[in-house]
């Protein structure tokens, strides 16, 4: 598919408060959603800011992507003032949406996905999940507890096989995603892991820890990385990471990456 | 309506000049905040504008300063890319295909830490087609100066201005940095060079400092406030150096909305660049034009001269 | 709990010293933006903070320029009150024993067309009880050399300095221009002329077109530029002011929430002061004041000093 | 009473759009409430603003004030994002006063008032004429179109004598309200002129007129004037007016002033 992208206002359909201080956004976006490749992501500005403070747009990955109705998801968790602006939205009113942006995950060698969500990493995890839908795989989901488990429901949904970490194993696993994951490469022979495919999101410590589990079991993985961004589309070349051939922009050349491209001081 | 307005036969005229360089109107993007154009020519036709200026090119590719490069300040973005480039030969190669084939006028930036490598930038840029002018950034080190900015001495302003303009044939506007006691001082120095015209403002330096890291946020320490914030302050220099000088002056910083342009066209700008709103939405130099055109069709103004308060 | 905080026993050490002058904590509200104190009586206790700074005074009363004379520019505030004051004499009589009165920590702000000016203020102040430092504005032009202000030269702040300093005993605090292309050199020159400390900054220069009337928003054309919109130039010259002298430097600029104040400190402020956010919220001096001592016991700062970043 | 104010942040009961563009707020602040005289006004900020732009709060008059209740009302017309933000919040949502601040108008020598309110100038009006009510007096209203006219029934209900004028005569006198001002006057003799006060707010051409009008026929006349203001509360030295006596600032020496101490230009 050609790629293109859009800056459009979309109408809010529901906003809800699924966890203290996250919410789950859907609203219409026909446009953006016909082009949505999971692990993109959109620059996001909410309609009651009147001034111009915040300034910047807000990047959020693509939650869900309903190619059907045009409805798309937000993930977000309140952080700042642009994100506490979108979560005083309700339905009906509007959001500035650019999008969709960025190389999302490279789904073309994919025989036997992996994903590990850590936390708020899922939000880019789901709408990879139901596109992998169907296919043989694993999705490790990761929380501090049970209580912040994030959509467990939809990703049983997709068919993958759901494991679960909680650090204080109130569910699942006790323990990281990580270790989780190790366990599981672990039984892989040669052959299959070479068929696996790693996809990774959540905060960077836990990404560094996964690259490095996979690069011991000679896995493929890749990440979906965040940096602080402007543009969001390449104009201003701020969000630069280091990689081994030198700096690569997370809105263009990522946000989704081969992690063994990366430096991971 | 506002397409119509655009046209040449009803209407205001819209077309500028600076010294050889013509401008179908007097909306251009920023260096820096347009990429090489292409990266926008998904949401906006930017041949529809008065021209572009592509992102600082120097002699050889830079890779740019270590992040984060970037950092949200109260109406306003602190950056320190640190110039991070593809080279005068990518540029040509690569980027000035695409411009030249989609009729864009395109201002091509360039910086150097020598008057040596102003100088070789602007012979490699002399007649190329699809280059319709030279901005000189000289907010850069003069780095056999011990560092000091070009563009804080009039002296190295007058000397930078001076090879480039012997060393090309096209229009030459030397873009001016705000970090200084008088401005107009180093205005004047780029125009007794040969300057055809002066752009400004550049970003104000700047820092923010990360309270629970301890440490300064950007990878580089300081950094360029650029956006709204800025902007009474760009203005105030428009405004005086267009006094100073009598070339044209193309006004800059935190060009947001069409008032804001209007502001700085009042204030004296032949011209202006929209930078930082980009970043925010990429149509912002389209809206600019036509909230200009109809603000001037509504009040009765000819031409973008006539929008000059005379003092 | 705050409040318990703020009590010398437990929590940590907030009191700073500024050559003579010893604050309680370093909040101080800035000049121009908390009256003669007595107008935020109603509202917060001044007594709890730091100090306060004055409005600007001058031998004879001020009328000020002629309005308008505020605007709201994008996250700042543009003034050009025209330094409006009640005169030396006044201020003595009808303000200082009130401040006295009330155990306000009182820095008397003064400003002159003259070093000659500076010099009468200066001996009048001395010595009156109820003041404990003076602040000398030197962004003031100089009307014996062209109107050039005494804060853009570093000659003409080294004399100033240097009178006030002989004609008085007295703290002294030298408040710098941030319109300079060096902001350091200009501090350098205060302290060598035996400044106690140097504040910063001023406000930056700017102004405001109203494109319907077509013609400068201010009465006065230029006006300052205060608020958040500044904060990261302060922040930076604060930071390099920090590194280039020896004697205290009390940060200014845009100071919103204690996060700000925290930047300044750790930037190498010894004290810092809260202006336009006055303006906005009253308590803003003392907000900062309390989140300041909660972040030190969070983060298990002993005293100010420490909060500074070593570089 | 002692001159007292507050900071507080107030929950809205109710915002209505009464006419386009124009809201009506009414709040709970009992403090401000007690305090507040006609004529004095409040800095308001709206509690949907979470950045720092719009940056300073808005003058706005105090329009009522229900002492029995606590309940205080604003009349506003959106201007620009300030007020924006104002308009769009609804009850429970709060917002920041602080109030009531400076001098309002000076009712000691008040026999028989004229109120004259041009547009929105009923703002402060309304407070001023129930304060008065049971005394013999008038209010003149002006509007451009009968559609356009304020607050006439709360003004009835006052028992003062209500004369309304209309730019195009769709209700009421065709005309000024500086006319129908003219008029009444014209109608007195030497010794009522001495007993009656004109009170107005409205546009500046307005009160000029108005002041030009008392001043022929001898009657006092205080206006309540609008500057642009930082602070408030007479710390910025920003909101001067001129005056015989030199610089006025109006947060602090007004917003209500005898209308013969200042110039006129
Ligand atoms: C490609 C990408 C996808 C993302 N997807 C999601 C998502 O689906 N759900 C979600 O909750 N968050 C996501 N984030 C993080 C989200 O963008 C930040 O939490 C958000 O920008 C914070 O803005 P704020 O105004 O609330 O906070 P503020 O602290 O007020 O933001 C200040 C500045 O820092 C930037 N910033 C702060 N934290 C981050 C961060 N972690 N990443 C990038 N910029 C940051 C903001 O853009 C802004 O410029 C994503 C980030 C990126 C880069
Ligand atoms: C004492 C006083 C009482 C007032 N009472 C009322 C009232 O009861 N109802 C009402 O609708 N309006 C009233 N106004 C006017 C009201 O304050 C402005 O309409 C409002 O500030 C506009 O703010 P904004 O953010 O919507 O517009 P913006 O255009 O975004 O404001 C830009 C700046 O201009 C200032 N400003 C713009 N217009 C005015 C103005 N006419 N007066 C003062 N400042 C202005 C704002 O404070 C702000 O700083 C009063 C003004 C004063 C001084
Ligand atoms: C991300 C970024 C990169 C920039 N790069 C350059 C550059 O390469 N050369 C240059 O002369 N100016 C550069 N600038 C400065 C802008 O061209 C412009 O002068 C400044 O941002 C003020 O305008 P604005 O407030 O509209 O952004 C850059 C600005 C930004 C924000
Ligand atoms: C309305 C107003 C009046 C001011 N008057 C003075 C003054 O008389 N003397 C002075 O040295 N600074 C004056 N200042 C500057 C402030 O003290 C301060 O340096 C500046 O506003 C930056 O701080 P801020 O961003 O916190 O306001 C004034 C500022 C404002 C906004
Ligand atoms: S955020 Fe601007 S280039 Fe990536
Ligand atoms: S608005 Fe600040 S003194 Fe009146």
């Amino acid at each position: 598919m050609k790629k293109r992208h859009f800056d459009k206002t979309a109408r809010i359909i529901e906003n809800l408060e699924i966890r203290p201080n996250i919410f789950l956004m859907r609203l219409a976006c026909p446009d953006i959603c016909s082009y949505a490749q999971p692990g993109q992501f959109c620059m996001v500005k909410s309609g009651l800011v009147q001034g111009l403070d915040p300034l910047l747009r807000r990047p959020l990955s693509i939650h869900r992507c309903h190619r059907d109705t045009g409805e798309m998801e937000f993930l977000f968790r309140v952080v700042g003032r642009g994100t506490k602006a979108l979560s005083m939205q309700t339905s009906g009113q509007e959001v500035e949406l650019l999008g969709p942006l960025g190389k999302g995950f490279d789904l073309k060698p994919t025989q036997i996905p992996i994903i590990v969500g850590g936390g708020l990493g899922v939000a880019p995890l789901l709408f990879l999940a139901e596109t992998l839908s169907g296919k043989k795989g694993v999705a490790i989901l990761g929380a501090v507890t049970k209580g912040e488990l994030l959509r467990l429901e939809p990703f049983k949904k997709t068919g993958l096989e759901i494991l679960v970490a909680t650090e204080d194993g109130s569910f699942g696993n006790e323990g990281l995603v990580t270790s989780v994951l190790e366990r599981l490469l672990a039984k892989l022979d040669d052959r299959a892991a070479r068929d696996v495919a790693v996809f990774a999101c959540g905060p960077h410590p836990m990404l560094r820890a996964v690259f490095s589990i996979c690069n011991g079991y000679g896995v493929k993985c890749q990440v979906a990385l965040e940096t602080i961004m402007a543009c969001g589309s390449g104009l201003c070349l701020g969000c630069a990471v280091r990689s081994s051939g030198g700096y690569m922009h997370v809105c263009k050349d990522g946000p989704c990456f081969d992690a063994s491209r990366l430096l991971w001081e | 309506m506002t397409k119509e307005n655009l046209s040449k036969d009803n209407g205001p005229k819209l077309d500028v000049k600076i010294g050889g360089l013509r401008l179908k109107n007097p909306v251009m993007l920023a260096s820096g905040t347009c990429g090489y154009g292409e990266e926008l020519s998904d949401l906006i036709d930017l041949s529809a504008l008065g021209g572009i200026v592509v992102k600082g090119i120097s002699l050889e590719a830079r890779t740019g300063n270590k992040p984060p490069r970037l950092f949200e300040t109260p109406c306003g973005l602190l950056n320190a890319i640190g110039l991070e480039n593809v080279g005068v030969q990518s540029f040509l190669k690569e980027k000035l295909p695409w411009l030249k084939k989609n009729q864009v006028t395109t201002v091509v930036n360039i910086l150097g830490n020598s008057i040596d490598e102003y100088e070789q930038m602007a012979a490699l840029l002399d007649g190329q087609s699809g280059i319709d002018a030279i901005e000189v950034n000289i907010s850069c080190p003069n780095v056999k100066k011990g560092g000091v900015l070009f563009g804080t001495d009039p002296k190295a302003a007058f000397e930078v201005t001076r090879a480039v303009k012997r060393a090309c044939s096209l229009p030459v506007i030397v873009k001016l940095s705000p970090n200084v006691t008088d401005i107009c001082e180093i205005a004047i120095a780029a125009e007794e060079a040969g300057a055809d015209g002066v752009s400004l403002i550049n970003t104000l330096l700047a820092m923010a400092i990360d309270i629970e890291k301890r440490r300064p946020v950007l990878g580089n320490v300081f950094g360029g406030l650029s956006g709204p914030a800025i902007k009474p302050v760009a203005l105030r220099m428009v405004w005086q150096v267009s006094r100073a000088v009598s070339i044209p002056v193309v006004g800059i910083g935190g060009i947001t909305t069409y008032e804001d342009a209007i502001e700085f066209l009042m204030a004296g700008a032949s011209a202006i660049q929209v930078g930082t709103a980009t970043l925010v939405k990429p149509a912002a130099g389209l809206d600019i034009l036509h909230g200009l055109v109809d603000f001037m069709l509504q009040n009765n103004y000819q031409s973008i001269g006539e929008l000059k308060i005379q003092d």
